[in-house]
C-alpha cells in the first residue's frame, strides 16, 4: 500500500525502522513472539528506550512530550514497531489515562501522573466493568462517600487487566446515587497499594493471568485524586471512548502475526511434497484474511488521514472495532488449522519451529475470543451504528 | 486520500453536478426505460467533462485523477446508469495515452466531445497471426459493443507472446451476438473469422501489450466495482429508509435489534469497500502489482462481501425487495453482474493469492 | 443414506422408481429442468398421471384418497419425484387447501373441493399475505361482511401466487373487528371467477410473472364458503403451519438441483485441463454444500421417522425452514460461480449444456431469494426458536 | 433412526443411568479437579456394561448398536469427561471383533470388567519392516496412552501394502512423550525406535488391515465428535440459562433480539449436528463408503458449523465466557480439540469431496 504514502512519509518509517533495528533489544523481541500476556518489566524496559528517543506517548500533544506526529506518521510508527515484534506499550497509561488526565486533569494532576507513564515507572489499570456492569456502565456500583480531605470508595472492579502489577487505577464510581444513572458518576486516581484493596487473579481459558477482581473496602483516596469535576465522570468516559477510536482495531498486531503464519505455512510441509501455504484450501483462506486485512488497514488509515487534515473522522471511525476484532480471530482460527493436533496441545516437544510457536498461537486463539467481547460488544457497536449513523 | 483543499473542492464539485445530473437525467421511477442511454445524455455527459477527464493534457484532457474518475462511475452506479460509461471514462483515456500521439489526439479530441463511443472487448479465446494479421475467436462479453463506433479488443491475454491490443472500427463485417445482462445493460460476444486487420489497427503487442491489458482489465475491475459500490451505497441507503417507514408487528421494522444488527454489519461491509476503493483508485497509478493487489482485493470482496450487503437488504425489505418494480432487486443484479464480468470471483481470489503468497519460501 | 432404510422401503423406492420411469412424459422432465414457473397445464398432466396410479395426493389420509404411505415413503417418493425431473404439484391445493378442509370444512365442501384437488383439475391460491400484513398476518384488513345468504369480502392480498391461473382462493378476513386482531378472522372460499375480483401481475426480480396482487371490491361469497366456524380462521391457519413441517426445506428439489449443478461443473472445462468441479476451490465449496445437504436431509428424515412411529416432532422441526432455504440459496449461489460470464446473460447463444442450463439456474438463483422470506421470515422463524424452543 | 418401542426403552435406560452417573461423579464445580479419572469409576462404568455394550455376544458382549454406544459418549462429553472412553467403549470391542477368538474372549473380558485399557494410537509416520518385524517413527496423538495396559497401533495407513493394525501391551521400553491437551484430557506420542515386535501382534496386516485402521479413524471422528456433540448441547443449555438470569441495560440478556437469534443459529447447527450423529450411529455398521462419508461430514460440521456455535455462547456470555472457572470455554476447547484431532477440517472436507465427486465425468 505504498501508493498512500507520502516521499516524506516513506522516509520517516526508513527512520522508525532503522532505531528499532538498533535499539530493540532481541530478547525484547523474542518475549513479544512467544508470549501473549508480557511481564511488566520488559514492557518498562521498551517504554524508557523509546522515551529516550521521545517517541514513547507518540499520540500526545508534544507540551506533554509527544513527538508532533501526524496520524499518519503514528500509524507507521505503529505499524514498525509491531513488524519488528516489539513488546506492546502499556495501554492503559498511554491510550486512556494519559489522555484524561492532560484533558480533564488539574495541573498539578499533570505535572505528577504524566511523567511516569511517559517513561514507563508508572502502571495503571483501568477501573470501570464491574461483575454487575459489563458492557453497561450505568449500571456501576461502586461508591465514593465524600469524608474530610478525600473520599471513601466501596465495591468491586471486574477485567481489572494488568491489575495485578499496576501501581494505579483509573475508577470509575459513584458519587451521587440522586440523580439519573449516568449523571451521578466520578473519575479517580486510586493508588493500588492503598489500605483496603484486595486483588483476586482471574485465570481466563487461556490458563494464564492477565484479568483480576478488584476489592474496594472503604479505600481512602485524597481530594487530590478525584479527576476534574464531581459527577463528571460519564462525559470524560465517553469523551475518550470517541476520541481513541482506532486502537481497538489492532490492525498493526494482526499484520503481524497475519505475517508470522503465512511464514510459518511456508515453512510446514503440507501434503504431496508442497509446502503446507501451496495446498489449494489453505491459500485460499489466507487469501481471503489478505483481502479482510488490507481493507482494515485502509480503513483506518483513511480515518487518521482525515485527522491528519483536521476533518472529525466519519462514521467509518466506529466500524473498525468491529472488523479489526472479528479479523483477529479469523486469523487465529486459521492458525489452528495450521498447527494442527500440535495447536491443541498444552505441552510442546522438540524445538521445531511449529513446536516453538505452536503455544503461542494456542493461547492467543484462546484469548483472543475476548476482543469482540471487551471495549464495548460487537453487538453494541452494531446497535451503535444503526442507532447513530444509519438513524434506526 | 489525503489532498489539498482546492483538490477536495474541485471533487466535491465534480461529484455534485455529476449526481444532480444523473438523478435529473435518471431518476428512477417505476415505468421507466431499462435503456435509458440516449444520445443527448452521452453528450451532456460529454460537456461536464467526464471523457475528458481521465485523458492527458497533452491530448487534450483534464488530467483528472483516480478518485475523480472513480467518484463519476460510483454515481452512476448509485442510479443504476446502463450506458457504457466504465469504458469510456475509465478504460479508452489510458489506452489513447499509449498510442502514437498523431493518431491519438483527434480520437481523444472526438471522445471528449461525446462524438465517438469506445468499447471495450475483453479476451474470450481471441488469437491473431502475426504473420497473416487475421484475427479469429471469440470474445469476452463486451458492455456496449452494439453502441460504440470503436472497439478496444484484448487479444491472446494469456502469454506475454500472445497479447495485443487493438484498436478497430466497430464494424459489421464482424458477427456479434447482442443480449442483455440481468442488470438491464445490453453487451455482446465478438466472433471474429479469419478476419484482417490493418497493421496500424495493433496499438501494442508482446510484452507491452500484455501489461497494457492487465492494467485495461484492472481498470475494467476497479471501475467496475466502483459502480457497484455506488449502487449498493445507494440500495442501504434506500432501505434504511424502507424500514424506518414500514410497521410490522406494531413497530417500525427499524427498530427491531436482529434488523438493525444486519443494517450494521451491511454497513461495515460497504465501508470496507469504500476503503478499498480508494486504494484502487491511488493503485490505478501505481506499479502493476499494487495495482493488480487493489483489483483483485476489490472484486473478491465485492464477490463475497460486496453480495451478502446487498442480498441482506433484499431480506429485510421483505417481499417488496423482490419485485422488478422496487430498486433493490436491480442494484442485486447490478452487483452480481459486477462480479461476473472481468474475472470470476474464484479467479481472483487465485489471482490474489499468488500476488501475496512467494512462491519460493522466505529466507 | 441407505442405511436409514429398511428392505421394504428400499423395495418401495423401486416400485417408485420404476413407475416414473415408464410414466413421466420426457417433455415434462424436460420442461421441469428448464423452467422455474411452469405452466398449469404441465403440472396438471402430471398430477393426473399420477392420480391414476393413486398417488396425487400422498400424504392425506385414506378416505380422501391418499395411499396410506408412512412419513418415509412419502420421502421416499418426492425424492424420485424430483430426482427424476417430475414437475412441482400444486402446493396450495396439496399441502395447505386439501388438509384445511378435510380437517376443518364440512362434509359438502370435502365433496366438492377434494376431488378437484386430487385429479389436477382445480388450482387454488392463498389469500393471507396483504400488502400490510407481511410477516403479520394478525394485521389482515380484508373484511368480510355478513349479509343475507353469505358474505361480501372487501380488500386486497398481496403476493398471490399462481393467483393468475387458479380457480379458487382460500382467503383469510376480518369478520370481527372488535376483538384482539388474531381472533377476528375466518376462513373463506373464494371463486376467482367471481364478481369484484381483478389481478395485477407482480414481476418478480427474476423477470418471470408467479405472483399477483388481488383486489377484491365487494366479492360475494356464499355461505357455504365459510370454512369451519366464524372467527376461527387464525387458529385454523397456525394449526396449518405447526401440522406441515418438512415441505419447506425443499430438501428433495435442492438435493436434484445441486445433483444437477454438480453434473454441470463436471462437464465444464476449468483451467489446466482440469474439469471445473476438479478445481480444488470448487470442489472446496461443493463439498461443503454437501456437508450441509446430507445434514438437512438426515434432519427431514428423523422427523418423518418420528412422525411414522406416533411422536409428535420435537422441536428439530422448526429448524428445516431456516437450514433449507440458507441451503436453497447456497446452491443457487454456487451455480453463479460455475456459470460465471454466462450467468448474468439473460439471453443465452447456441446449445451448448451451459446455455441450456444458464438461463433456469440464473432465473432460480433470483427468485429464490424469496425462500428466505416467505412462509414466515427467517427472523421470525429464529424468534420463535428462542422463544418456543430455548423460552427465552 | 426408527427403533421399536423396547429399544427405545433400554436406550432411554441407558442414556438415563450414564447421566445419573456422570452427573453424580463427574459435577461441575469451580474447584474441581481437571483430572478425573479415577479407578473406581472405571470399574462401576465397567458395571454400567459401557465396554461390554460394543462387543459381540460371541465374546460376551451386550451388541448394543450404534445409537446406544454414541449415546454414551455424548453423556459423557456433556460433563466434559476426561477420561479415555473413546477407545474403550467404541474402538476396542471393534479391534476385538476382527481377532482370532481364543486371543479376543480373555480380553473381552477384562476390558468388559474394566481391569484392562485400551488406547487407540493413530498413525503418524510409523512403519513396520515386514521381514524384521521391527517398528520406526512417530505416532500421531493417542488419548489416554500413558493410562492404558494395551496399545492398538495404527502402522502404514497411507497404503493399502504398508498397512498394519497391531495390539502391544503398554510398554515402557518404547519412548513416550505425554501431555495435557487443552480441553483438560491427556495424551502421548509415542516413538518406535527400532523396536522389535513378537509377529502375533499384528491383528491384521495389507489390506485387510487398511480397511480396519479406515474403519478404526472414522470410528475414532463419529465418537468424537459425540463428545463434542454432548459438551456442545450442554453448553447451549447453560448459557440460555446465564442469559435468562443476567441483566444488562435493565431487562434480562435473553430478551435481546440479536441474542435470541444468535442462539437460534446455534440450535441450528447443534440440531443439525444431532443429525450427523445419527447418520454417523448407522453408519458405524454400514458400508465403508457410507461411513466414510458419515465420518468426514461430521467431522467437516464440528469443524466449522459446530466451532461457530459454540463461539457464540462465548460471546453472549460476555466476560464471564473467558474465564477459566465458567465452563462455557472448557466446551470450546473440547471443540478445538475435536476438530484437530483425527485428521484436520481440512483433510475431512478434502476426503469428503474425494468420495462424492466422481473423479471420471457422468456418462
Amino acid at each position: 500500500m505504498d501508493a498512500f504514502f507520502t516521499a516524506d512519509e516513506i522516509a520517516f518509517r526508513d527512520e522508525v525502522r532503522a532505531f528499532i533495528r538498533e535499539n530493540l533489544p532481541t530478547d525484547l523481541a523474542q518475549k513479544t513472539r512467544d508470549g501473549i500476556h508480557l511481564a511488566r518489566e520488559d514492557m518498562a524496559r521498551w517504554n524508557t528506550i523509546l522515551d529516550k528517543r521521545g517517541w514513547a506517548v507518540h499520540h500526545w500533544p508534544t507540551e506533554y512530550g509527544g513527538p508532533g506526529w501526524t496520524p499518519i506518521q503514528r500509524f507507521i510508527f505503529e505499524a514498525e514497531c509491531a513488524s519488528a515484534d516489539a513488546p506492546p506499550l502499556s495501554v492503559f497509561g498511554l491510550y486512556l489515562v494519559g489522555p484524561t488526565i492532560y484533558t480533564f486533569g488539574s495541573s498539578e494532576q499533570r505535572a505528577r501522573y504524566l511523567p511516569g507513564i511517559r517513561s514507563g515507572e508508572a502502571f495503571w489499570c483501568q477501573g470501570y466493568s464491574e461483575p454487575d456492569a459489563g458492557s453497561d456502565l450505568a449500571a456501576v456500583r461502586t461508591t465514593a462517600r465524600k469524608v474530610e480531605g478525600g473520599w471513601i470508595i466501596d465495591g468491586s472492579k471486574a477485567w481489572t487487566s494488568e491489575g495485578h502489577f499496576a501501581d494505579l487505577m483509573i475508577c470509575l464510581a459513584r458519587t451521587n446515587p440522586n440523580v439519573k444513572p449516568q449523571t451521578g458518576l466520578s473519575l479517580f486516581i486510586v493508588d493500588m497499594k492503598a489500605k483496603g484493596i484486595s486483588l483476586q487473579p482471574v485465570i481466563t481459558i487461556d490458563s494464564g493471568h492477565s484479568v483480576n477482581t478488584t476489592f474496594m473496602d472503604s479505600v481512602f483516596v485524597p481530594d487530590d485524586g478525584l479527576i476534574g469535576g464531581v459527577d463528571k465522570g460519564w462525559t470524560y468516559a465517553k469523551f475518550l471512548l470517541s476520541h481513541e477510536r482506532t486502537n481497538n482495531a489492532q490492525v498493526h498486531r494482526s499484520r503481524r502475526e497475519f505475517t508470522r503464519l503465512k511464514d510459518l505455512a511456508a515453512a510446514l510441509p503440507g501434503s504431496g511434497g508442497r509446502r503446507l501455504i501451496d495446498e489449494p484450501a489453505m491459500c485460499r483462506r489466507f487469501t481471503l484474511v489478505e483481502a479482510n486485512l488490507v481493507s482494515l488497514e485502509v480503513t483506518v488509515l483513511r480515518i487518521l488521514a482525515d485527522q491528519t487534515e483536521g476533518r472529525e473522522p466519519g462514521p467509518e471511525a466506529s466500524i473498525v472495532k468491529i472488523i479489526g476484532s472479528e479479523l483477529q480471530q479469523r486469523i487465529t482460527e486459521l492458525a489452528m488449522e495450521v498447527l494442527g493436533e500440535e495447536g491443541v496441545k498444552v505441552e510442546h516437544e522438540g524445538d521445531s519451529l511449529l513446536a516453538q510457536e505452536a503455544q503461542g498461537w494456542t493461547k492467543r486463539h484462546l484469548f483472543r475470543r475476548v476482543v469482540t467481547i471487551y471495549a464495548g460488544s460487537n453487538e453494541i457497536q452494531k446497535t451503535i451504528i444503526a442507532r447513530s449513523v444509519l438513524g434506526m | 486520500m489525503r489532498r489539498s483543499e482546492q483538490t477536495r473542492a474541485e471533487d466535491t464539485l465534480l461529484r455534485d453536478t455529476s449526481r444532480r445530473f444523473l438523478e435529473d437525467t435518471y431518476a428512477w421511477d417505476e415505468g421507466r426505460s431499462r435503456r435509458a442511454d440516449r444520445a443527448d445524455h452521452w453528450r451532456f455527459a460529454a460537456e461536464l467533462g467526464w471523457f475528458a477527464l481521465g485523458l492527458p493534457e497533452r491530448l487534450g484532457g483534464l488530467e483528472g485523477d483516480g478518485n475523480q474518475l472513480l467518484s463519476i462511475l460510483e454515481e452512476a452506479g448509485r442510479v443504476l446508469h446502463d450506458a457504457p460509461l466504465l469504458a469510456n471514462v475509465l478504460l479508452a483515456p489510458k489506452a489513447l495515452s499509449a498510442m502514437n500521439e498523431a493518431v491519438a489526439i483527434p480520437l481523444a479530441e472526438k471522445l471528449a466531445a461525446g462524438e465517438i463511443r469506445f468499447a471495450y472487448v475483453p479476451d474470450g479465446s481471441v488469437h491473431l497471426s502475426r504473420s497473416t494479421m487475421r484475427l479469429e475467436g471469440r470474445s469476452g462479453v463486451a458492455l456496449g459493443a452494439a453502441e460504440a463506433t470503436h472497439w478496444l479488443v484484448a487479444v491472446g491475454s494469456r502469454s506475454v507472446d500472445g497479447a495485443s491490443l487493438l484498436l478497430l472500427p466497430a464494424n459489421d463485417a464482424v458477427r456479434r451476438t447482442d443480449f442483455r445482462l440481468i442488470d438491464g445493460r445490453s453487451a455482446s460476444t465478438l466472433h471474429f473469422e479469419d478476419l484482417a486487420i490493418p497493421d496500424d489497427a495493433a496499438l501494442a503487442r508482446g510484452e507491452t501489450a500484455f501489461r497494457l491489458l492487465e492494467d485495461l482489465n484492472d481498470r475494467a475491475v476497479i471501475g467496475g466495482c466502483a459502480e457497484a459500490f455506488g449502487a449498493l451505497e445507494g440500495g442501504l441507503g434506500l432501505t434504511v429508509d424502507y424500514l424506518k417507514q414500514r410497521t410490522q408487528f406494531g413497530a417500525p421494522l427499524s427498530s427491531f435489534q436482529a434488523v438493525q444488527h444486519k443494517m450494521a454489519e451491511s454497513f461495515c461491509e460497504i465501508e470496507q469497500m469504500r476503503s478499498l476503493l480508494l486504494w484502487g483508485a491511488v493503485a490505478l497509478d501505481a506499479s502493476p502489482d499494487e495495482r493488480a493487489q487493489a483489483a483483485s482485493a476489490l472484486k473478491v470482496f465485492l464477490g463475497r462481501e460486496g453480495l451478502t450487503a446487498a442480498s441482506r437488504c433484499i431480506q429485510v425489505s421483505g417481499g417488496i425487495g423482490l419485485t422488478e418494480d422496487y430498486r433493490i432487486g436491480h442494484v442485486y443484479k447490478r452487483l452480481q453482474t459486477v462480479a461476473a464480468l472481468f474475472g470470476s470471483t474464484e479467479a481472483h481470489i487465485a489471482r490474489l493469492g499468488d500476488l501475496f503468497i512467494p512462491s519460493t519460501p522466505p529466507a
